[in-house]
Protein backbone atom coordinates (compact mmCIF):
# COMPACT_ATOMS: atom_id res chain seq x y z
CA UNK A 1 0.00 0.00 0.00
CA UNK A 2 1.05 3.17 -1.66
CA UNK A 3 -0.25 6.26 -1.00
CA UNK A 4 0.70 9.90 -1.65
CA UNK A 5 -0.86 12.97 0.22
CA UNK A 6 -0.89 16.51 -0.84
CA UNK A 7 1.23 18.27 2.36
CA UNK A 8 2.01 16.94 5.65
CA UNK A 9 0.96 13.70 6.85
CA UNK A 10 -2.30 12.92 9.54
CA UNK A 11 0.35 10.22 11.04
CA UNK A 12 -1.84 9.23 14.30
CA UNK A 13 -4.53 8.66 11.79
CA UNK A 14 -2.82 6.53 9.45
CA UNK A 15 -0.30 4.58 11.90
CA UNK A 16 -4.21 3.37 13.09
CA UNK A 17 -5.94 2.63 9.73
CA UNK A 18 -2.81 0.89 9.11
CA UNK A 19 -2.77 -1.11 12.22
CA UNK A 20 -5.93 -1.60 12.49
CA UNK A 21 -6.18 -3.18 9.01
CA UNK A 22 -3.86 -5.76 9.81
CA UNK A 23 -5.57 -6.24 13.83
CA UNK A 24 -6.09 -10.31 12.57
CA UNK A 25 -3.94 -10.92 9.71
CA UNK A 26 -1.74 -12.52 12.48
CA UNK A 27 1.29 -10.35 12.21
CA UNK A 28 3.57 -10.35 15.40
CA UNK A 29 6.09 -7.43 14.34
CA UNK A 30 4.65 -3.70 13.30
CA UNK A 31 7.24 -1.43 12.67
CA UNK A 32 6.81 2.33 11.26
CA UNK A 33 9.53 4.30 10.45
CA UNK A 34 7.96 8.56 10.66
CA UNK A 35 9.93 11.18 8.88
CA UNK A 36 9.55 14.80 10.67
CA UNK A 37 10.64 18.25 9.40
CA UNK A 38 13.20 19.45 11.34
CA UNK A 39 13.65 23.34 12.09
CA UNK A 40 17.56 23.89 11.06
CA UNK A 41 19.26 25.57 8.90
CA UNK A 42 16.94 28.41 8.86
CA UNK A 43 13.96 27.05 6.84
CA UNK A 44 9.85 27.33 6.93
CA UNK A 45 9.98 23.92 5.48
CA UNK A 46 9.93 21.24 3.00
CA UNK A 47 8.95 20.56 -0.39
CA UNK A 48 9.00 17.57 -2.20
CA UNK A 49 8.27 16.53 -6.13
CA UNK A 50 7.58 13.07 -6.50
CA UNK A 51 8.02 10.84 -10.22
CA UNK A 52 5.00 8.69 -9.16
CA UNK A 53 5.19 6.04 -12.38
CA UNK A 54 8.87 4.91 -11.22
CA UNK A 55 8.16 5.55 -7.60
CA UNK A 56 5.38 3.25 -7.95
CA UNK A 57 7.45 0.59 -9.65
CA UNK A 58 9.70 0.83 -7.12
CA UNK A 59 7.48 0.00 -4.18
CA UNK A 60 6.15 -2.85 -5.88
CA UNK A 61 9.99 -4.51 -6.39
CA UNK A 62 9.98 -4.03 -2.34
CA UNK A 63 6.52 -5.47 -2.08
CA UNK A 64 7.80 -8.76 -3.86
CA UNK A 65 10.90 -8.30 -1.41
CA UNK A 66 8.60 -8.60 1.71
CA UNK A 67 6.50 -10.71 0.65
CA UNK A 68 9.47 -13.30 0.03
CA UNK A 69 9.73 -13.22 3.81
CA UNK A 70 5.85 -13.62 4.69
CA UNK A 71 5.99 -9.75 5.25
CA UNK A 72 4.18 -6.56 3.98
CA UNK A 73 5.14 -3.09 3.92
CA UNK A 74 2.70 -0.02 3.25
CA UNK A 75 4.37 3.30 3.19
CA UNK A 76 3.11 7.48 2.68
CA UNK A 77 4.72 10.25 1.23
CA UNK A 78 3.89 13.46 1.15
CA UNK A 79 3.67 16.09 -2.30
CA UNK A 80 4.46 19.99 -2.24
CA UNK A 81 4.98 22.06 0.81
CA UNK A 82 5.57 20.38 4.36
CA UNK A 83 5.60 22.35 7.35
CA UNK A 84 8.35 22.48 10.41
CA UNK A 85 7.16 19.61 12.62
CA UNK A 86 4.91 18.18 10.10
CA UNK A 87 5.58 14.70 8.58
CA UNK A 88 6.33 14.24 5.43
CA UNK A 89 6.99 9.92 5.31
CA UNK A 90 5.61 6.96 7.28
CA UNK A 91 7.64 3.73 6.05
CA UNK A 92 6.16 0.25 7.58
CA UNK A 93 6.83 -2.83 7.71
CA UNK A 94 4.87 -5.99 9.55
CA UNK A 95 5.84 -9.77 9.74
CA UNK A 96 5.53 -12.69 11.59
CA UNK A 97 8.39 -12.50 13.60
CA UNK A 98 10.34 -9.28 15.08
CA UNK A 99 13.69 -10.09 13.23
CA UNK A 100 12.90 -10.12 9.60
CA UNK A 101 10.72 -6.66 10.49
CA UNK A 102 14.07 -4.89 12.24
CA UNK A 103 15.91 -6.00 9.20
CA UNK A 104 13.66 -5.27 6.25
CA UNK A 105 12.86 -1.27 7.66
CA UNK A 106 16.16 -1.01 7.94
CA UNK A 107 17.03 -1.80 4.16
CA UNK A 108 13.77 -0.20 2.98
CA UNK A 109 14.54 3.13 4.81
CA UNK A 110 17.89 2.73 3.44
CA UNK A 111 16.97 2.15 -0.39
CA UNK A 112 14.44 4.56 -0.25
CA UNK A 113 16.70 7.30 0.36
CA UNK A 114 18.70 6.29 -2.38
CA UNK A 115 16.65 5.43 -4.98
CA UNK A 116 12.90 6.29 -4.52
CA UNK A 117 12.13 9.35 -7.14
CA UNK A 118 11.51 12.47 -5.08
CA UNK A 119 13.08 15.48 -4.78
CA UNK A 120 13.81 17.53 -2.24
CA UNK A 121 13.26 21.56 -1.75
CA UNK A 122 14.08 23.90 0.99
CA UNK A 123 11.08 26.48 1.43
CA UNK A 124 13.38 29.35 2.95
CA UNK A 125 12.51 33.45 2.17
CA UNK A 126 9.93 32.37 -0.38
CA UNK A 127 12.03 30.84 -2.30
CA UNK A 128 11.82 26.61 -3.49
CA UNK A 129 15.67 25.48 -3.49
CA UNK A 130 16.79 21.97 -4.42
CA UNK A 131 18.55 20.32 -1.95
CA UNK A 132 21.50 19.17 -4.21
CA UNK A 133 23.82 18.66 -1.27
CA UNK A 134 21.82 16.14 0.92
CA UNK A 135 20.65 14.16 -1.99
CA UNK A 136 22.18 11.02 -3.46
CA UNK A 137 22.48 10.15 -7.42
CA UNK A 138 20.60 7.02 -8.24
CA UNK A 139 22.56 4.04 -9.14
CA UNK A 140 23.72 4.30 -12.94
CA UNK A 141 23.54 8.40 -12.70
CA UNK A 142 25.97 9.57 -15.41
CA UNK A 143 25.05 7.00 -18.36
CA UNK A 144 24.78 10.19 -20.61
CA UNK A 145 27.64 12.25 -19.73
CA UNK B 1 9.54 9.87 -32.17
CA UNK B 2 10.82 9.67 -28.74
CA UNK B 3 9.76 12.04 -25.63
CA UNK B 4 12.20 12.81 -22.92
CA UNK B 5 11.17 14.21 -19.85
CA UNK B 6 13.92 16.33 -17.22
CA UNK B 7 12.32 15.34 -13.93
CA UNK B 8 12.25 17.39 -10.51
CA UNK B 9 14.78 20.56 -10.39
CA UNK B 10 15.98 20.60 -14.02
CA UNK B 11 14.51 23.22 -15.51
CA UNK B 12 13.60 22.16 -18.46
CA UNK B 13 10.80 21.39 -20.81
CA UNK B 14 9.97 18.47 -22.39
CA UNK B 15 12.32 17.40 -25.96
CA UNK B 16 10.67 15.42 -28.80
CA UNK B 17 13.35 13.75 -30.63
CA UNK B 18 14.00 11.36 -33.69
CA UNK B 19 16.81 8.92 -32.48
CA UNK B 20 16.89 5.10 -31.89
CA UNK B 21 19.27 4.78 -29.14
CA UNK B 22 20.59 6.36 -26.04
CA UNK B 23 23.71 7.02 -27.24
CA UNK B 24 22.38 9.95 -30.06
CA UNK B 25 20.31 11.10 -26.94
CA UNK B 26 23.49 11.61 -24.96
CA UNK B 27 25.46 13.55 -27.93
CA UNK B 28 22.22 15.84 -28.44
CA UNK B 29 22.66 16.64 -24.90
CA UNK B 30 25.96 17.04 -24.38
CA UNK B 31 25.87 19.65 -26.57
CA UNK B 32 23.11 21.43 -25.10
CA UNK B 33 24.07 24.71 -22.75
CA UNK B 34 23.33 24.41 -18.92
CA UNK B 35 23.34 20.42 -19.21
CA UNK B 36 26.83 19.34 -18.29
CA UNK B 37 26.07 18.91 -14.11
CA UNK B 38 22.98 17.05 -14.56
CA UNK B 39 23.97 14.48 -17.42
CA UNK B 40 26.89 13.52 -14.61
CA UNK B 41 24.65 13.01 -11.48
CA UNK B 42 21.27 12.51 -13.28
CA UNK B 43 20.32 8.08 -13.99
CA UNK B 44 18.35 7.56 -17.14
CA UNK B 45 14.70 5.53 -17.33
CA UNK B 46 13.31 3.95 -20.09
CA UNK B 47 9.25 3.86 -20.30
CA UNK B 48 9.89 3.91 -16.45
CA UNK B 49 12.71 1.33 -15.91
CA UNK B 50 16.16 2.40 -15.09
CA UNK B 51 18.72 1.63 -17.83
CA UNK B 52 22.60 1.16 -17.41
CA UNK B 53 23.70 0.93 -21.03
CA UNK B 54 24.00 3.54 -24.26
CA UNK B 55 23.24 1.06 -26.42
CA UNK B 56 19.86 0.59 -25.17
CA UNK B 57 17.78 0.48 -28.21
CA UNK B 58 14.80 3.12 -28.68
CA UNK B 59 11.49 2.97 -30.92
CA UNK B 60 8.80 5.01 -31.49
CA UNK B 61 6.63 5.90 -28.85
CA UNK B 62 9.16 5.27 -26.08
CA UNK B 63 9.48 8.04 -23.10
CA UNK B 64 13.06 8.47 -21.95
CA UNK B 65 13.23 10.06 -18.13
CA UNK B 66 15.97 11.71 -16.35
CA UNK B 67 16.50 11.52 -13.03
CA UNK B 68 18.68 13.84 -11.04
CA UNK B 69 20.01 13.13 -7.43
CA UNK B 70 17.01 12.42 -5.13
CA UNK B 71 16.15 13.00 -1.36
CA UNK B 72 12.92 11.32 -0.34
CA UNK B 73 11.53 11.37 3.30
CA UNK C 1 8.56 7.03 29.34
CA UNK C 2 7.99 3.51 30.66
CA UNK C 3 4.14 2.51 31.26
CA UNK C 4 2.56 -1.09 32.24
CA UNK C 5 -0.95 -1.65 30.80
CA UNK C 6 -3.25 -4.55 32.92
CA UNK C 7 -4.06 -6.28 29.53
CA UNK C 8 -3.83 -5.58 25.76
CA UNK C 9 -2.45 -2.09 25.00
CA UNK C 10 -4.49 0.68 22.90
CA UNK C 11 -1.25 0.84 20.17
CA UNK C 12 -3.54 3.71 17.97
CA UNK C 13 -4.08 5.83 20.90
CA UNK C 14 -0.71 5.45 22.63
CA UNK C 15 1.10 6.07 19.40
CA UNK C 16 -0.97 8.79 18.92
CA UNK C 17 0.24 10.37 22.78
CA UNK C 18 4.01 9.68 21.84
CA UNK C 19 3.97 11.26 18.60
CA UNK C 20 1.67 14.36 19.64
CA UNK C 21 4.50 14.95 22.73
CA UNK C 22 7.19 15.21 21.18
CA UNK C 23 5.75 16.85 17.86
CA UNK C 24 7.65 19.96 18.37
CA UNK C 25 10.75 18.53 19.89
CA UNK C 26 13.04 18.42 16.26
CA UNK C 27 13.79 14.75 15.97
CA UNK C 28 13.71 13.82 12.27
CA UNK C 29 12.68 9.95 13.32
CA UNK C 30 10.62 8.30 15.23
CA UNK C 31 10.33 4.70 15.30
CA UNK C 32 7.78 2.48 16.93
CA UNK C 33 7.72 -1.50 17.46
CA UNK C 34 4.68 -2.68 17.88
CA UNK C 35 4.47 -6.59 19.35
CA UNK C 36 1.04 -8.46 18.73
CA UNK C 37 0.39 -11.89 19.70
CA UNK C 38 -0.20 -14.25 17.03
CA UNK C 39 -2.41 -16.92 16.66
CA UNK C 40 0.17 -19.84 17.04
CA UNK C 41 0.61 -23.43 18.68
CA UNK C 42 -3.23 -23.01 19.59
CA UNK C 43 -2.88 -20.77 22.62
CA UNK C 44 -6.13 -18.73 23.77
CA UNK C 45 -3.45 -15.71 24.26
CA UNK C 46 -0.21 -14.77 26.28
CA UNK C 47 -0.04 -13.59 29.80
CA UNK C 48 2.80 -11.56 31.47
CA UNK C 49 4.82 -11.21 34.84
CA UNK C 50 7.10 -8.20 35.66
CA UNK C 51 9.64 -7.44 38.19
CA UNK C 52 9.00 -3.94 38.17
CA UNK C 53 12.11 -2.76 40.07
CA UNK C 54 14.19 -4.25 37.99
CA UNK C 55 12.76 -3.08 35.29
CA UNK C 56 12.67 0.44 35.73
CA UNK C 57 17.02 0.07 36.15
CA UNK C 58 16.90 -1.53 33.04
CA UNK C 59 14.79 0.81 31.44
CA UNK C 60 16.92 3.98 32.61
CA UNK C 61 20.36 2.33 31.90
CA UNK C 62 18.67 2.82 27.82
CA UNK C 63 17.54 6.34 28.78
CA UNK C 64 20.76 6.64 29.03
CA UNK C 65 22.17 5.18 26.33
CA UNK C 66 19.40 7.04 23.70
CA UNK C 67 20.41 10.82 25.66
CA UNK C 68 24.02 10.22 24.58
CA UNK C 69 23.13 10.10 21.43
CA UNK C 70 20.37 12.78 21.21
CA UNK C 71 17.67 10.34 21.20
CA UNK C 72 14.58 9.77 23.49
CA UNK C 73 12.76 6.44 23.86
CA UNK C 74 9.82 5.49 25.58
CA UNK C 75 7.92 1.91 26.03
CA UNK C 76 4.74 0.23 26.69
CA UNK C 77 3.93 -2.79 27.81
CA UNK C 78 1.03 -5.42 29.24
CA UNK C 79 0.92 -6.89 32.84
CA UNK C 80 -1.51 -10.04 33.07
CA UNK C 81 -3.24 -11.51 30.29
CA UNK C 82 -3.59 -10.73 26.29
CA UNK C 83 -5.44 -12.29 24.31
CA UNK C 84 -4.84 -12.88 20.79
CA UNK C 85 -4.32 -10.30 18.18
CA UNK C 86 -4.10 -7.86 20.77
CA UNK C 87 -0.52 -6.15 20.95
CA UNK C 88 1.70 -6.35 24.80
CA UNK C 89 4.71 -4.21 23.98
CA UNK C 90 5.75 -0.73 21.75
CA UNK C 91 8.86 0.29 22.50
CA UNK C 92 9.88 3.07 20.23
CA UNK C 93 12.81 6.05 19.17
CA UNK C 94 13.03 9.48 18.33
CA UNK C 95 15.94 10.42 17.14
CA UNK C 96 17.06 13.54 15.39
CA UNK C 97 18.80 11.62 12.16
CA UNK C 98 17.50 8.47 10.97
CA UNK C 99 20.49 5.85 11.13
CA UNK C 100 21.12 6.45 15.13
CA UNK C 101 17.13 5.51 15.06
CA UNK C 102 17.04 2.32 12.71
CA UNK C 103 20.33 1.23 14.45
CA UNK C 104 18.76 1.97 18.51
CA UNK C 105 15.46 0.27 17.88
CA UNK C 106 17.30 -3.24 16.71
CA UNK C 107 19.82 -2.98 19.96
CA UNK C 108 17.02 -1.63 22.01
CA UNK C 109 14.05 -4.41 21.24
CA UNK C 110 17.07 -7.02 20.96
CA UNK C 111 18.32 -6.83 24.55
CA UNK C 112 14.39 -6.13 25.64
CA UNK C 113 14.39 -9.60 25.14
CA UNK C 114 17.32 -10.89 26.25
CA UNK C 115 17.34 -8.95 29.44
CA UNK C 116 14.00 -7.64 30.50
CA UNK C 117 12.67 -8.92 33.77
CA UNK C 118 9.04 -10.49 32.30
CA UNK C 119 8.30 -14.14 31.99
CA UNK C 120 5.71 -14.85 29.34
CA UNK C 121 2.89 -17.52 29.68
CA UNK C 122 0.89 -19.32 27.18
CA UNK C 123 -2.62 -19.42 27.61
CA UNK C 124 -4.36 -22.94 26.87
CA UNK C 125 -7.01 -24.57 27.92
CA UNK C 126 -7.50 -22.21 31.17
CA UNK C 127 -3.80 -23.14 32.06
CA UNK C 128 -0.94 -20.67 32.44
CA UNK C 129 1.84 -22.56 30.98
CA UNK C 130 5.69 -20.98 31.21
CA UNK C 131 6.77 -20.42 28.31
CA UNK C 132 10.29 -21.68 29.42
CA UNK C 133 11.72 -23.07 25.44
CA UNK C 134 11.12 -19.50 23.79
CA UNK C 135 12.24 -17.68 26.85
CA UNK C 136 16.37 -16.41 27.65
CA UNK C 137 18.63 -16.87 30.50
CA UNK C 138 19.95 -13.67 31.57
CA UNK C 139 23.91 -12.74 31.50
CA UNK C 140 25.36 -14.30 33.93
CA UNK C 141 22.73 -16.95 34.97
CA UNK C 142 24.31 -20.01 37.17
CA UNK C 143 25.69 -18.12 39.69
CA UNK C 144 24.10 -20.02 42.61
CA UNK C 145 24.63 -23.64 40.65
CA UNK D 1 18.22 -11.29 58.18
CA UNK D 2 18.39 -11.10 53.83
CA UNK D 3 15.14 -12.11 52.51
CA UNK D 4 15.26 -14.34 49.33
CA UNK D 5 12.88 -13.70 46.49
CA UNK D 6 12.02 -16.44 43.69
CA UNK D 7 10.49 -14.70 40.48
CA UNK D 8 8.27 -14.87 37.52
CA UNK D 9 7.48 -18.67 37.32
CA UNK D 10 9.33 -19.70 40.24
CA UNK D 11 7.40 -21.87 42.37
CA UNK D 12 8.66 -20.74 45.90
CA UNK D 13 7.61 -18.38 48.86
CA UNK D 14 10.19 -15.93 49.52
CA UNK D 15 12.54 -16.59 52.37
CA UNK D 16 14.10 -14.88 54.86
CA UNK D 17 17.61 -16.42 55.86
CA UNK D 18 20.59 -15.13 57.98
CA UNK D 19 23.33 -15.48 55.48
CA UNK D 20 26.11 -13.01 54.69
CA UNK D 21 27.42 -13.85 51.23
CA UNK D 22 25.94 -15.55 47.98
CA UNK D 23 27.77 -18.37 48.81
CA UNK D 24 25.74 -19.64 51.92
CA UNK D 25 22.66 -19.19 49.79
CA UNK D 26 23.84 -21.19 46.88
CA UNK D 27 24.58 -24.08 49.68
CA UNK D 28 21.24 -23.65 50.84
CA UNK D 29 19.10 -23.56 47.73
CA UNK D 30 21.29 -26.59 46.20
CA UNK D 31 19.87 -28.78 48.83
CA UNK D 32 15.71 -27.25 48.48
CA UNK D 33 13.75 -30.14 46.39
CA UNK D 34 13.09 -29.06 42.70
CA UNK D 35 15.33 -26.28 42.65
CA UNK D 36 18.49 -27.47 40.28
CA UNK D 37 16.94 -26.44 36.99
CA UNK D 38 16.36 -22.73 38.20
CA UNK D 39 19.55 -22.30 40.04
CA UNK D 40 21.15 -23.35 37.01
CA UNK D 41 18.85 -21.15 34.18
CA UNK D 42 18.32 -18.08 36.75
CA UNK D 43 20.18 -14.79 37.47
CA UNK D 44 20.56 -13.24 40.90
CA UNK D 45 19.90 -9.88 41.73
CA UNK D 46 20.67 -7.98 45.07
CA UNK D 47 18.41 -5.02 45.77
CA UNK D 48 17.92 -5.49 42.16
CA UNK D 49 20.78 -4.88 40.74
CA UNK D 50 22.36 -7.88 38.97
CA UNK D 51 25.37 -9.75 40.76
CA UNK D 52 27.54 -11.73 38.66
CA UNK D 53 30.55 -13.05 42.23
CA UNK D 54 29.19 -15.49 44.20
CA UNK D 55 31.70 -13.45 46.97
CA UNK D 56 29.07 -10.65 46.43
CA UNK D 57 28.54 -9.51 50.31
CA UNK D 58 25.00 -9.53 51.92
CA UNK D 59 24.35 -7.31 54.92
CA UNK D 60 20.82 -6.98 57.11
CA UNK D 61 17.75 -6.10 55.13
CA UNK D 62 18.88 -7.37 51.79
CA UNK D 63 17.11 -8.43 49.40
CA UNK D 64 18.00 -10.99 46.74
CA UNK D 65 16.05 -12.48 43.67
CA UNK D 66 16.44 -15.21 41.31
CA UNK D 67 15.28 -14.66 38.16
CA UNK D 68 14.63 -17.25 35.84
CA UNK D 69 14.76 -16.93 32.12
CA UNK D 70 12.63 -13.89 30.50
CA UNK D 71 10.28 -13.59 27.85
CA UNK D 72 9.04 -10.02 27.36
CA UNK D 73 7.35 -8.81 24.19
Amino acid sequence: MLKLYDGGLEVASILKEWYTEESTSNYGAFIPFVGTIRDEDGIDGLSFDIYEPLLEKWFEAWVAKAKEQGAIIKMAHSRGDVLLHESSYIASVFSPKRRVALEFIDAFVEDFKASAPIWKYDLKNGERIYALERSTAIEGSGLLA
Amino acid sequence: MIRVEFLGPIQKDALALDITNLRALATILQATPDMKEWLENSAIAVNDTLVTTLDFPLKDGDKVSMLPPVCGG
